[in-house]
């Protein structure tokens, strides 16, 4: 091993770690991660150039519905996918769906993510009642499906909330559904990683040093529990994408008014057969792009992170 | 082993209480009951009548009890919507969703279980790479998206397989079965593959995980250190070893399965119960929706519990540790 | 590219579906039946496909006429008595013979107080049994429309009632199911062989009937298929036979298929948008909608023919009256479309103080045809005239408690006026001040004094011409104040495969089987 | 010899390991306990070290861990002399894995530095800064390597790092719970001598813990031996090298290859460390002792002390030397 | 020694295709192995004398693999074999016992089913006689009991009963030679002695040649009849093992010898290499121990020392070897 004079910088370090080497190594990750980033910017920065805003009804005119895409006889600039039978346009509501989808899954990822390594870390670390608890209510969260969860949530939410939230809470209905069931996987990687790292050595030497347990927990023992839960957040980032878009698709996620790429494709799908391929196509395109990218990283991304496959 | 059957039975018992809980809660206040099963001309009067008959005047435990008494003989009330004994109306889905998922499952492990073997033995080859992205396809598609798709090809396009329905079935005591008639036979081919879809992805990247593990573990190098040839290492020794995980995970997935099968019998309007459900929830038919609930909680519960005892009493090592 | 060379694939290879023999008919319907008890659930489509299996004392026949069904003969006697005359040899599917005991039980039980239906026969006093095949039905008071009603009441055996214990209509709080929810006896040309909620259920022709069957049928499966494509996917690939709800955009696919007819009609069903009067709305705000000026100005804001062209496919009759021409009461006159302004909306709205004005449009998706591509298209119309609406859309089942609770600011709304066919059932039923037995579907709390004595006038008129002016007034006030906005009489498309050879289509959207011929 | 910088008296661990409560009520079953530690005492002489010795199990890493203070005893005491600055010594520890012992997300430089952060042993950061370039130093690092992470360095390496964790608090008083069981032989050495070293400089106490023979005996001046959570035999190292007489003792010493030494073509039949959990009656060791008589199943024997400051717990010792009635000196083996 | 050895590794080769190009893992290893001797294999960890066991035993992971020289056994080439002609080779002709007995043995089939496994895979016996002759391995090896103990699973064993099936395995066909990596390591001290003891004698009994991987010097000190030091994937020194242990005469064994505590006198200090052995990836030109080596001469940096005779066996350091065989 050489024995390098200055602390590397993050970045160099990034650049000679064994990861990067992987990434770089994998044709598939690089294809993924590049794909990832070009749907993300280009979601989020639609409307710098999307032609028309679908979320405002005022934008869309019936009179421009069902437009062929640009290169299909009919069609017409500025709408080169097409656009719908409200006059929607399909590229502007496609890039606007990807925004919700990404949002809704990054939301229920996080929120997840906080309640998952939280309670993990204090259940692996304290054991005894509060592992009890924790394990409890995952077997029962568990115990039902996940997409039973979610339905059950985002229908009875949906009724008690006054009629004022219902689109607006929409999507933070949705977010709920997905996090209900979700964190529960963070919680028990978390506990199980927490209890083995709690009785390694480390522990028991800042143990000795009187160093506060939340402190320990955080500073000492979360960072060494992050690995698996890089990867488990990274799948479910699909997961949740794939939830919310079964959701809208069964008509209770996102309200037609603010279409998600699930709503996009229920509402397509009525016109199957109509010979307007367009309304539904790309969305599911779409949708299927920005999944498959999510799990090519994770997948990769487990594989690299695995010690055993090394 | 008395003990872990007692253990795991009330484990079990409190999940469903729990379960029952929640179902009780969505019975109880999504949606007052007798709105909605009233019409607008109904006095004040009345609805007090009604009120009281459905027992809706009773304290909240009194009333938990009484559901759970009533949802342990099976009894889930009458369905709003259908007007017929929720219980009996489940019933009548029950062999249809089974019949779809059990066929998934056997589909899923069959294709499964030979890809995974491939691409754990093959790791690295071009082929086990490629069924590797394949099978990231697999469980990145929406269920509902690959249903759509087996519509379009085989029904619409080839024309050789039905779109909707379970066909003809014929009754065999209070079960139906299309497995007995062509017609049935030929309408459960598109939604237990389009169900399977994932499992299979599910099966095969466990079954390679499984395996890399196990090949890479010193029993195996011992193996063939023994002498014993690559084949029976990786028939015998290998797969054995990795079978019971999968067989777990197989069996406990049967519980999601029937609960994804959902959106399978919503794309291919599948007579089971979770048509029966989603159809529930836009009707906001709550009997149906808790015991839904309830019953898909319960085969979830029993399978897993179900499933950890004969993990118990088969593997010879656990056999013994809990002697 | 793809989706249309699969289409024109799939449409060129014949059908391999061969699975229902000649005279099987195979019915691929949008919805189920709720119940095989036509007394349990206020469905118009309900009741339609029981007709197959029960019958009334009188039906319409193919010009939508009153004729004699299992009465053969009625009278009016005084004292608001109607006395009936029933037919001989009737029998139902278990073989009893049908006698006046079988009309005063099935009366009893419709009108019982717990009855869904009883709504449906709303001058009904009692019927008492002259002699075994004479009935004399007592009203609360004169009423033109009784026979009009009696087309849908179907007609029990009082023995078969009372042998399953369902003399009385099935009520859910009892936690008991109604025996005649899963099964039937009734007199029609079909008898029922199953029923699987969701899934099918199988006619069986009744050999035995007392009509001459104009049909060739031996069976009907009915199979529910909610899923638009899915239905449209069977029906070109043979698997079904016939649907009562072809969706509009899928109709030229469907014409351009050598093997699919599709028969389009307009309904009598009136499609219409109604507003709460109520002083706030349901967010709590104040009310613009209660202005006259305000309802007329949503209607210039909405371009009914644009949506014709575009949601409707064309296929709709856009209308200035709330009920059809073929309804009795239709006035031409009334029947002019608000023509569509919306700079004169918006400058109405303004002069209202009214712009930016927030409110909820509560629209199902599963009721109307194209209902939310209409409420959506309707949104953005009402957007670019300075309003802010939003859409609930949901399933009926869901948006109905709204609306009937007044929770909704606007609205959709449908009526045909049926059984009645007469536009007394809609004043009565919606436009009538809210009472006890009026203004049942008064959503909105609107009420007009003047309109409501116009309509209790038309209920005792006898002669027909003087009723159908005062309806037709009653339509004028409605208009004027722009109660509701009518939209539009909604096509209905029905397609059947190429192995049906007639079907009898009339604008009251039911299906007859039992005048459906197929190829043999 | 001088105050010993720790004394422990009668100190046990127990450990419940019952079956859970419903288990136990069906099956009958009472509460089960480990006894990791039993009834031990011993003193690590002020400046010295004292080693304790025994197979995996034998409990001497739960008794590491008590005398740090990371398990409570369930019994006994234990009492530390005043320290330099007058307060009763604190006892920092090595520990056996140097993968485990250091957080791997954490940077050398932290690891070091957390003791004097924590207790606040450093002010300001320029003083921390200084300090752990100078324990770097002192256990062979450079201070730069305080820029790496802990899997950039070797196993010996990491034990050096883990080493100036340790000093970072300023200790007297070093656990080391085998701290190079882990480690190639040729850098046992190395850490072996470092840590030899540190002792003569600083004048450091050390309780060694070992399962290895000869790295006790270079280390230690006194040795207890540990047997199923019991000290069987404690002495001074020489003693016990030169007359183990406790017979597991002499098993541990006939066993031990030996390099310069070897005992070929012997046949051992010792038999194998009985479970923890149901230790045999009476003398743990008798099921395994050649010399094992009915007294040695039905009595525990006691700790005895003998003339040459050893202290025996066997019963065939002591009735050995009450037949002699003389004192035990020199060379002799016992076992002969 | 006109014999023909049991063993006879001629100037093998491993390579591991890596991240950073390819790793030369083993490199110039010529060992041999009489029949009936035990040669011990010591090395510190990462030394590569493991993977010599393996790529004796044809069983280097992918991506490594033999990259140069060859192997005989007992005077028939074995590294050129293919897979199946390996499968006959492995277990029939050479035996091999791996570190953990925990891990070694598969924990789903009962040991008699491993037994007659390997039994009937190399030898004509039937199902009765195989089992017999397992029940005689297991008696062999010192399992009391053997008759009910054939139909234990693995779990039920304890370790050094675990190690005691696994010789019993290795021993199933009668090998002539045995590869034992790390025996005894995972073993507690009392009992490492008994497997020791025990493999020796079996060996001894069967005439059966040993090639004992160890890191512990003290092991082969008491079992082996000669000695093979390697450090950084070569070998430095093979001879006599008492020759060795007494008067190593490369720089790294005399360390090494000079680093092991004692039982016999107590020193002050222990003898010290200083540093640590380098990563395969970054093995320093010419003799690999350069860095550390208290003797360092200019020439140890550039040129690589092979094996020469040295006393009674043979070293590869330039100390020991007349100057004009380098330039040769």
């Amino acid at each position: 091993m050489t024995v390098n004079p200055s602390s590397p910088s993050l970045f160099a370090r990034t650049r000679q770690s064994d990861l990067w080497y992987s990434f770089t190594r994998q044709r598939s990750a690089v294809f993924a991660a590049v794909l990832l980033a070009v749907l993300i910017i280009s979601a989020f920065t639609a409307p710098l150039y999307a032609p028309q805003n679908p979320f405002d009804p005022a934008q869309l005119e019936l009179w421009n519905a069902e437009i062929p895409p640009i290169w299909l006889e009919g069609g017409q600039w500025p709408y080169l996918l097409g656009t719908d039978t409200q006059g929607r346009d399909i590229l502007s509501a496609i890039l606007y769906g990807s925004r919700i989808s990404i949002l809704i899954g990054i939301a229920s990822v996080v929120f997840a993510l906080l309640i998952g390594i939280g309670s993990g870390l204090a259940a692996g670390y304290y054991g005894g009642f509060v592992e009890n608890a924790l394990m409890r209510v995952g077997d029962i969260l568990l115990s039902i499906p996940t997409i039973l969860i979610a339905i059950l949530v985002s229908a009875i939410v949906r009724e008690l909330l006054p009629p004022a939230l219902r689109d607006v809470g929409a999507a933070g209905v949705l977010v709920l559904a997905i996090v209900l069931s979700g964190w529960v996987q963070y919680a028990r990687t978390v506990r199980a990683q927490t209890a083995v790292e709690r009785r390694k050595e480390y522990v028991q030497a800042a143990q000795l040093l009187k160093v506060p347990a939340r402190r320990i927990m955080f500073s000492h023992i979360l960072p060494n529990t992050l690995t698996p839960i890089l990867v488990a957040a990274t799948l479910n980032f699909g997961m949740a994408i794939l939830t919310e878009a079964t959701l809208s698709f069964l008509g209770i996620g996102m309200p037609p008014s603010q279409p998600s790429l699930g709503t996009l494709i229920r509402l397509g799908n009525q016109f199957l057969f109509s010979g307007m391929w367009w309304i539904v196509l790309f969305p599911v395109l779409q949708l299927c792009l920005l999944v498959v990218s999510v799990n090519l990283l994770g997948d990769w991304l487990r594989d690299a992170l695995n010690p055993k496959l090394r | 082993m008395i003990v872990f059957l007692i253990k795991r039975l009330a484990n079990a018992a409190f999940v469903m209480l729990v379960v029952a809980l929640m179902a009780f809660m969505i019975f109880r206040f999504v949606g007052d009951p007798v709105q909605l099963m009233v019409n607008e001309q109904t006095t004040q009067a009345e609805r007090d009548e009604l009120r009281e008959r459905l027992g809706l005047n009773q304290s909240m435990p009194m009333q938990y009890l009484h559901f759970v008494a009533n949802a342990v003989q099976g009894d889930f009330g009458i369905s709003y919507r259908n007007q017929q004994e929720v219980m009996s109306l489940i019933a009548e889905r029950f062999p249809a969703t089974i019949e779809l998922v059990l066929m998934a499952t056997i589909i899923s492990l069959v294709v499964g279980v030979p890809l995974g073997v491939i691409t754990a033995i093959h790791r690295g080859k071009w082929y086990s790479e490629g069924l590797q992205f394949l099978s990231i396809i697999g469980v990145s598609l929406p269920s509902f998206v690959i249903g759509i798709m087996l519509i379009l090809v085989f029904s619409v396009m080839f024309n050789i397989l039905p779109a909707f329905g379970r066909g003809d079935v014929v009754s065999i005591g209070w079960w139906t079965t299309g497995l007995l008639t062509a017609s049935g036979r030929a309408a459960l081919i598109l939604p237990s593959i389009a169900l399977s879809f994932y499992q299979i992805t599910l099966v095969m990247r466990l079954v390679r995980a499984e395996m890399l593990e196990v090949l890479r573990s010193d029993f195996i190098k011992f193996a063939r250190a023994r002498g014993v040839p690559a084949w029976r290492v990786h028939y015998s020794h290998a797969l054995r070893n990795c079978l019971m995980p999968v067989v777990t995970m197989t069996a406990m997935n049967i519980g999601s399965l029937i609960a994804f099968a959902l959106i399978t019998e919503t794309v291919f309007q599948w007579p089971g119960m979770g048509l029966l459900f989603i159809q529930a929830v836009t009707f906001v038919d709550i009997p149906v929706m808790a015991a839904y609930l309830c019953i898909v909680s319960f085969i979830f519960v029993a399978l897993n519990t179900l499933v950890d005892i004969t993990y118990a009493l088969i593997d010879p090592r656990l056999r013994n540790a809990k002697a | 590219m793809f989706f249309k060379s699969t289409l024109l694939a799939g449409v060129a290879i014949a059908c391999f579906a061969t699975a229902g023999s000649a005279q099987t008919l195979r019915w691929g319907a949008a919805r189920d039946i709720n119940s095989l008890d036509p007394y349990s659930y206020g469905s118009t489509f309900t009741i339609s496909f029981l007709n197959h299996v029960y019958e009334g004392l009188v039906r319409y026949n193919a010009d939508l006429q009153i004729e004699p069904a299992l009465a053969t003969e009625w009278e009016v006697l005084p004292n608001n008595i109607w006395r009936f005359k029933l037919r001989h040899g009737v029998k139902f599917h278990d073989g009893a013979d049908f006698t006046a005991d079988d009309v005063v039980s099935s009366l009893a039980r419709v009108s019982h107080p717990d009855s869904p239906l009883k709504g449906n026969l709303p001058a009904y006093k009692s019927a008492t049994k002259v002699d075994d095949y004479t009935v004399d039905i007592e009203l609360v008071g004169t009423y033109p429309l009784l026979l009009n009603d009696l087309t849908n009441i179907h007609m029990f055996d009082a023995g078969w009632l009372k042998d399953h214990n369902a003399e009385l209509p099935t009520d859910v709080a009892k936690k008991v199911e109604g025996y005649p929810t899963f099964h039937a006896n009734g007199t029609g040309p079909f008898s029922v062989e199953s029923r699987v909620p969701d899934s099918k259920t199988v006619l069986v022709v009744n050999d035995n009937w007392w009509d001459t069957p104009k049909h060739n049928l031996k069976r009907i499966e009915f199979t529910p298929i909610a899923s638009d494509a899915t239905r449209v996917a069977a029906l070109l690939s043979g698997e079904i036979d016939f649907t009562e709800k072809a969706p509009v955009q899928d109709l030229p696919r469907l014409e351009a298929t050598p093997s699919v007819k599709v028969m389009e009609a307009n309904e009598l069903r009136t499609i219409m948008f109604g507003f709460n009067f109520h002083d706030k709305l349901a967010n709590g705000q104040p009310n613009f909608f209660q202005h006259k000026e305000m309802r007329e100005a949503v209607a210039l804001a909405i371009d009914l023919n644009l949506i014709r062209d575009k949601v409707m496919r064309g296929k709709s009759r856009v209308t200035g009256t709330v009920v059809a021409p073929a309804i009795p009461g239709y006035d031409a006159a009334l029947d002019v479309p608000t023509a569509y302004d919306p700079d004169k909306a918006a400058a109405m709205i303004k002069e209202l103080g009214a712009e930016g004005f927030a409110f909820e449009i509560v629209c199902a998706n599963d009721v109307w045809l194209n209902e939310e591509e209409i409420c959506n298209a309707m949104v953005s119309m009402l957007t670019r005239v300075g309003l802010k609406p939003t859409l609930s859309i949901g399933p009926n089942a869901v948006q109905q408690i709204k609306q009937t609770n007044g929770e909704a600011d606007m609205f959709s709304f449908g009526w045909a006026n049926e059984p009645m066919l007469d536009a007394y059932s809609i004043l009565l039923q919606v436009f009538q001040t809210k009472s006890d037995k009026a203004g049942v579907f008064n959503w909105g709390g609107w009420s007009y004094p003047e309109l409501d004595k116009l309509i209790i006038a038309a209920s005792t008129e006898l002669d027909r011409t003087k009723r159908l002016a005062l309806e037709s007034q009653a339509l004028k006030i409605v208009k004027d104040e722009s109660i509701m906005l009518p939209f539009h009489q909604q096509p209905m498309a029905w397609a059947t495969s190429d192995k049906v050879e007639s079907v009898v289509q009339l604008s009251d959207n039911k299906g007859r089987h039992w005048l459906t011929r197929m190829t043999e | 010899m001088t105050i010993p910088a720790l004394t422990v008296t009668h100190l046990s661990r127990l450990f419940n390991v019952s079956a859970p409560w419903l288990n136990r009520v069906i099956e009958r079953k009472p509460k089960a306990y480990l006894r990791a530690v039993d009834d031990i005492s011993f003193s690590v002489p002020s400046g010295g070290c004292l080693s304790l010795v025994g197979e995996s199990g034998c409990g001497k890493s739960t008794v590491a861990r008590l005398v740090t203070g990371l398990y409570t005893p369930t019994n006994g005491q234990m009492q530390f002399a005043n320290g330099k600055n007058g307060k009763p010594l604190a006892a920092q520890m090595i520990f056996q894995d140097p993968y485990a012992s250091l957080n791997p997300r954490w940077r050398v430089f932290d690891i070091i530095a957390e003791p004097l952060r924590e207790l606040k042993l450093r002010e300001t950061d320029a003083e921390i800064t200084e300090r752990v370039g100078e324990l770097l130093t002192t256990v062979g690092l450079a201070p730069r390597d305080g820029r790496k992470f802990p899997h950039e360095f070797s196993g010996g390496q990491r034990q050096r790092i883990s080493i100036a964790r340790a000093l970072a608090t300023e200790p007297e008083f070093l656990v080391c719970d085998e701290p190079t069981s882990a480690l190639d032989v040729s850098v046992q050495a190395q850490i072996l001598n470092l840590m030899r070293r540190l002792q003569d400089e600083m004048g450091l106490t050390y309780l060694f813990i070992s399962h290895d023979m000869s790295v006790v005996r270079h280390m230690s001046d006194q040795i207890a031996v540990m047997y199923l959570g019991r000290i069987v035999e404690q002495a001074a190292t020489e003693v016990l090298f030169a007359n183990p007489k406790h017979p597991y003792t002499q098993l541990l010493l006939e066993t031990i290859p030996n390099v310069t030494d070897p005992k070929r073509d012997r046949e051992v039949q010792s038999g194998e460390v009985p479970s923890p959990m149901k230790p045999p009656s009476g003398c743990t060791f008798h099921p395994r002792c050649p010399q094992a008589d009915a007294r040695c199943a039905a009595e525990r024997p006691e700790m005895q002390a003998y003339s040459d400051g050893s202290r025996v717990a066997c019963h065939r010792v002591a009735e050995t030397m009450a037949a002699l009635a003389v004192p035990l000196v020199g060379e002799r083996r016992l076992s002969a | 020694m006109t014999q023909t050895p049991m063993l006879d590794v001629r100037a093998l080769r491993v390579e591991f295709p890596g991240r950073h190009g390819t790793v030369t893992a083993l490199a110039d290893i010529s060992l041999t192995i009489q029949p009936g001797e035990i040669l011990g294999v010591v090395g510190e960890s990462g030394a590569g004398k493991s993977m010599t066991g393996l790529a004796v035993l044809g069983l280097l992971e992918p991506p490594g693999h033999v990259a140069g020289g060859e192997v005989w056994l007992n005077g028939r080439r074995i590294d050129t074999l293919s897979d199946h002609d390996m499968e006959k080779v492995r277990g029939r002709e050479i035996g091999a016992i791996f570190q953990d007995p925990l891990t070694s043995l598969n924990p789903l089939f009962s040991v008699g089913k491993q037994l007659i496994e390997t039994i009937r895979l190399h030898l004509p016996l039937n199902r009765t006689e195989a089992r017999q002759r397992a029940i005689d391995l297991l008696a062999e090896v010192g399992i009391p009991g053997p008759e009910t103990r054939v139909d234990h699973f693995p779990h039920q064993f304890s370790g050094g009963m675990r190690q005691r099936v696994v010789i019993a395995l290795a021993l199933a066909a009668r090998p002539k030679l045995i590869i034992a990596d790390e025996p005894t390591t995972a073993l507690d001290v009392s009992i490492q002695a008994q497997i020791t003891s025990l493999l020796r004698r079996l060996c001894k009994d069967n005439g059966t040649a040993v090639m004992l991987v160890t890191h512990d010097m003290g092991v082969i000190a008491e079992t082996a009849d000669r000695v093979a030091v390697m450090y950084a994937g070569r070998l430095v020194e093979i001879g006599p093992v008492a020759d060795v242990i007494a008067r190593p005469s490369h720089p790294y064994t005399r360390g090494l010898m000079g680093s092991i505590p004692t039982l016999g006198a107590r020193v002050p200090r222990l003898q010290q290499i200083d540093g640590a052995m380098p990563r395969l990836d970054a093995i320093p030109q010419g003799c690999a121990f350069n860095p550390r080596c208290p003797q360092v001469m200019p020439r140890c940096r550039t040129e690589r020392p092979h094996l020469h005779p040295s006393g009674s066996g043979q070293s590869a350091c330039f100390l020991n070897q007349p100057a004009q065989e380098s330039a040769a």
